[in-house]
């Protein structure tokens, strides 16, 4: 069962590394994001199936962590676009 | 060795070239990012959790967003560098130096010594020694093994604190770095935010607090803190503090500063510096820890925040 | 010997990992950015929510059970509202 | 060959890309990321070693993990730092790029 567990891990990464292939070719910025967060949320999932199929400890407290972190990039990259643009500016002024 | 472990190694291996060859700026720093969470995954395997919730929080999380942030501010310049592609002899030159150092580097990998060297049993010693009883090594060689380098490594943190403010402008000295977002935020961006960051608070507290005896402690911990307050900052449910501001330095010099009083103390109630009094060992230890997870959680925000900018640049 | 719990764990995590595979080729395959993110939400939300649905029998306290649905809620919580962000900044960019 | 050999063996390999990088990229923010990953080959020799320095009951050498820990820290305390430099200098010269020739090239273009 173990070994099954592993397997579907590996699955999943592989799975979610060949969506990289976004990184590669965008064409747009917020592409190549999308593909980043689809690698966090499969490697969420690669972690919580080792956890359980290995003795490591705190594996899971790995994937809690990344949960936490998965938006991060997309929040600052947002953030960039919209300053960028100059949008949503005058959403500010008084 | 099973296929999960071979197919890493060539995931991050190419990732690791895609971060290097890509024309693209913001591709590349994107590409560094999923290299930061592939390495994580390798750390499991490689059974250092500890260093996997690291490398996730600070390699992968705090870094991309610095990264991110670093590239597409450049990208917005769009300026040209001036300089001429290296020529190809010029790149078979450095492809080959490439090339002998890591086969050099290789080598000593297969030449290692066997039966490996191992400093373990310090490390157990200092795990275990008199009423430490600390269930995380790693924890205690941190904290009492190799006490002096960790103390000095929160010292390093606070320097290059100081090094991101004075890069500011000399009228900017005192002020508050810009906001992580320029305009008003979404409202899901807010709603996301008032979520996150009160769970994620906890969630950094108890990896903080099972650091003693499983996998964690003041450095995970503090970093999750940090990237709950930026995800507040990058929200607008909190500005950047000013760079004057007492709590704010306080809170900075706060980790070294306890430990370097408390290892001096150790020469008076132990015998030795950064020795511990046996029976006191742990308390003292998460005493320390607190203090230094509080450093940490207000130097890596304020490394990503930036210089202080003058009202009147924006 | 397979028991009833390990066949559901078997069932839910392969049908997780093919949520992850159709996410990804959706986000390879489709045409435009924004069913793009709509293949990469599903990918999120219901192929993490089935590994861990399928890996709570397996939990080894109450605790551990609930650090996993802990993650998935956060999981949710992100990608649904980093989805609306996303779509957002897209839809600005097309203007 | 073991899981911590091949490992180490990455390591290796990416010390090696990121020399080339580093030498090569003429943008500094890409020189940056070249350097986090030498940095983080050279994490991962580390970590074969402690992994391979299994003793005392542990199924890690603790030690020299612990220094990976505190190399990831500082390593990031530099990253910021030199992005820091690189968004300033950038912004008080107008160009993204370390070539010293460049500065006179462009006055020169400005006294024209």
């Amino acid at each position: 069962m173990n070994e099954l567990l592993l397997l579907a891990a590996g699955l999943i990464v592989f799975t979610v590394a060949i969506g990289l292939a976004r990184i590669l070719h965008g064409p747009n910025e917020v592409e190549r994001l999308m593909a980043v967060q689809l690698l966090g949320t499969g490697g969420i999932a690669a972690l919580l199936l080792i956890a359980n199929a290995t003795n490591v400890p705190g594996v899971d407290d790995v994937a809690l962590g990344l949960a936490l972190l998965a938006p991060f990039a997309t929040i600052a990259f947002v953030n960039l676009v919209d300053a960028d643009e100059g949008a949503a500016e005058r959403d500010l002024a008084p | 060795m099973s296929f999960l472990d071979i197919g890493l190694a060539l995931l991050v291996v190419l990732v690791a070239v895609w971060t290097i060859a890509a024309q693209d700026l913001f591709a590349s720093a994107v590409g560094y990012v999923a290299y930061g969470l592939l390495l994580a995954l390798v750390w499991i395997r490689l059974y250092a959790p500890d260093v996997a919730l690291t490398e996730a929080a600070v390699g992968s999380g705090v870094t991309g967003v610095l990264l991110i942030a670093a590239s597409k501010r450049l990208g917005a310049l769009k300026i040209a560098a001036l300089e001429a592609p290296p020529s190809l002899a010029f790149k078979l030159l450095t492809g080959v130096l490439a090339l002998l150092v890591a086969s050099a580097l290789a080598a000593a990998i297969l030449m290692l010594p066997d039966p490996p060297p191992s400093l373990a049993p310090e490390a157990a010693v200092a795990a275990e020694g008199p009423g430490a009883g600390l269930g995380n090594p790693i924890t205690a060689v941190l904290i009492s093994y190799r006490s002096f380098d960790t103390m000095l490594e929160k010292v390093v943190l606070i320097l290059a604190v100081l090094g991101v403010w004075s890069v500011g402008a000399d009228q900017a000295w005192g002020g508050a770095p810009a906001p992580l977002r320029r305009s008003k935020p979404y409202p899901a961006m807010v709603f996301l935010a008032q979520m996150l960051a009160p769970v994620g608070a906890l969630i950094g507290i108890h990896v903080f607090w099972v650091g003693a005896d499983a996998p964690g402690g003041a450095f995970q911990g503090g970093a999750l803190l940090a990237a709950m307050w930026m995800v507040a900052m990058m929200a607008r449910l909190r500005d950047p503090p000013r760079i004057d501001a007492q709590w704010l330095r306080l809170a900075l010099v706060a980790g070294p500063a306890v430990f370097l009083v408390t290892g001096l103390a150790g020469v008076v109630m132990a015998g030795n510096f950064f020795a511990y009094p046996p029976g006191l060992a742990k308390p003292i230890i998460l005493f320390i820890e607190a203090f230094m997870l509080m450093s940490i959680a207000v130097a890596l925000p304020a490394l990503v925040a930036g210089p202080p900018s003058g009202r009147s640049e924006q | 010997m397979i028991s009833l719990l390990d066949l559901f764990s078997v069932a839910a995590i392969s049908a997780g990992a093919l949520f992850f595979f159709a996410g990804t080729v959706g986000l390879l395959r489709f045409p435009d950015s924004l069913t793009r993110l709509h293949a990469l939400a599903k990918a999120d939300n219901l192929g993490l929510g089935l590994v861990a649905l399928g890996l709570i029998p397996r939990a080894e306290s109450p605790l551990a059970a609930l650090k996993l649905i802990v993650i998935w809620a956060l999981v949710l919580l992100s990608s649904a509202s980093t989805a609306q962000l996303i779509g957002r900044s897209l839809s600005r960019g097309r203007k | 060959m073991t899981p911590s050999i091949l490992a180490g063996l990455v390591g290796a390999a990416l010390v090696g890309l990121g020399l080339y990088g580093l030498i090569l990229h003429p943008h500094p923010l890409r020189k940056l990321l070249a350097f986090n990953l030498i940095g983080s080959g050279v994490f991962l020799v580390f970590g074969i070693v402690a992994r391979r320095g299994a003793a005392a009951g542990f199924p890690f050498d603790p030690i020299p993990q612990a220094m990976i820990i505190t190399g990831i820290v500082v390593a990031f305390a530099a990253s910021a730092l030199a992005v820091a430099l690189i968004l300033r200098l950038s912004a008080k010269s107008g160009r993204v790029t370390l070539d010293p020739d460049a500065w006179a090239k462009q006055n020169g273009a400005d006294a024209k």
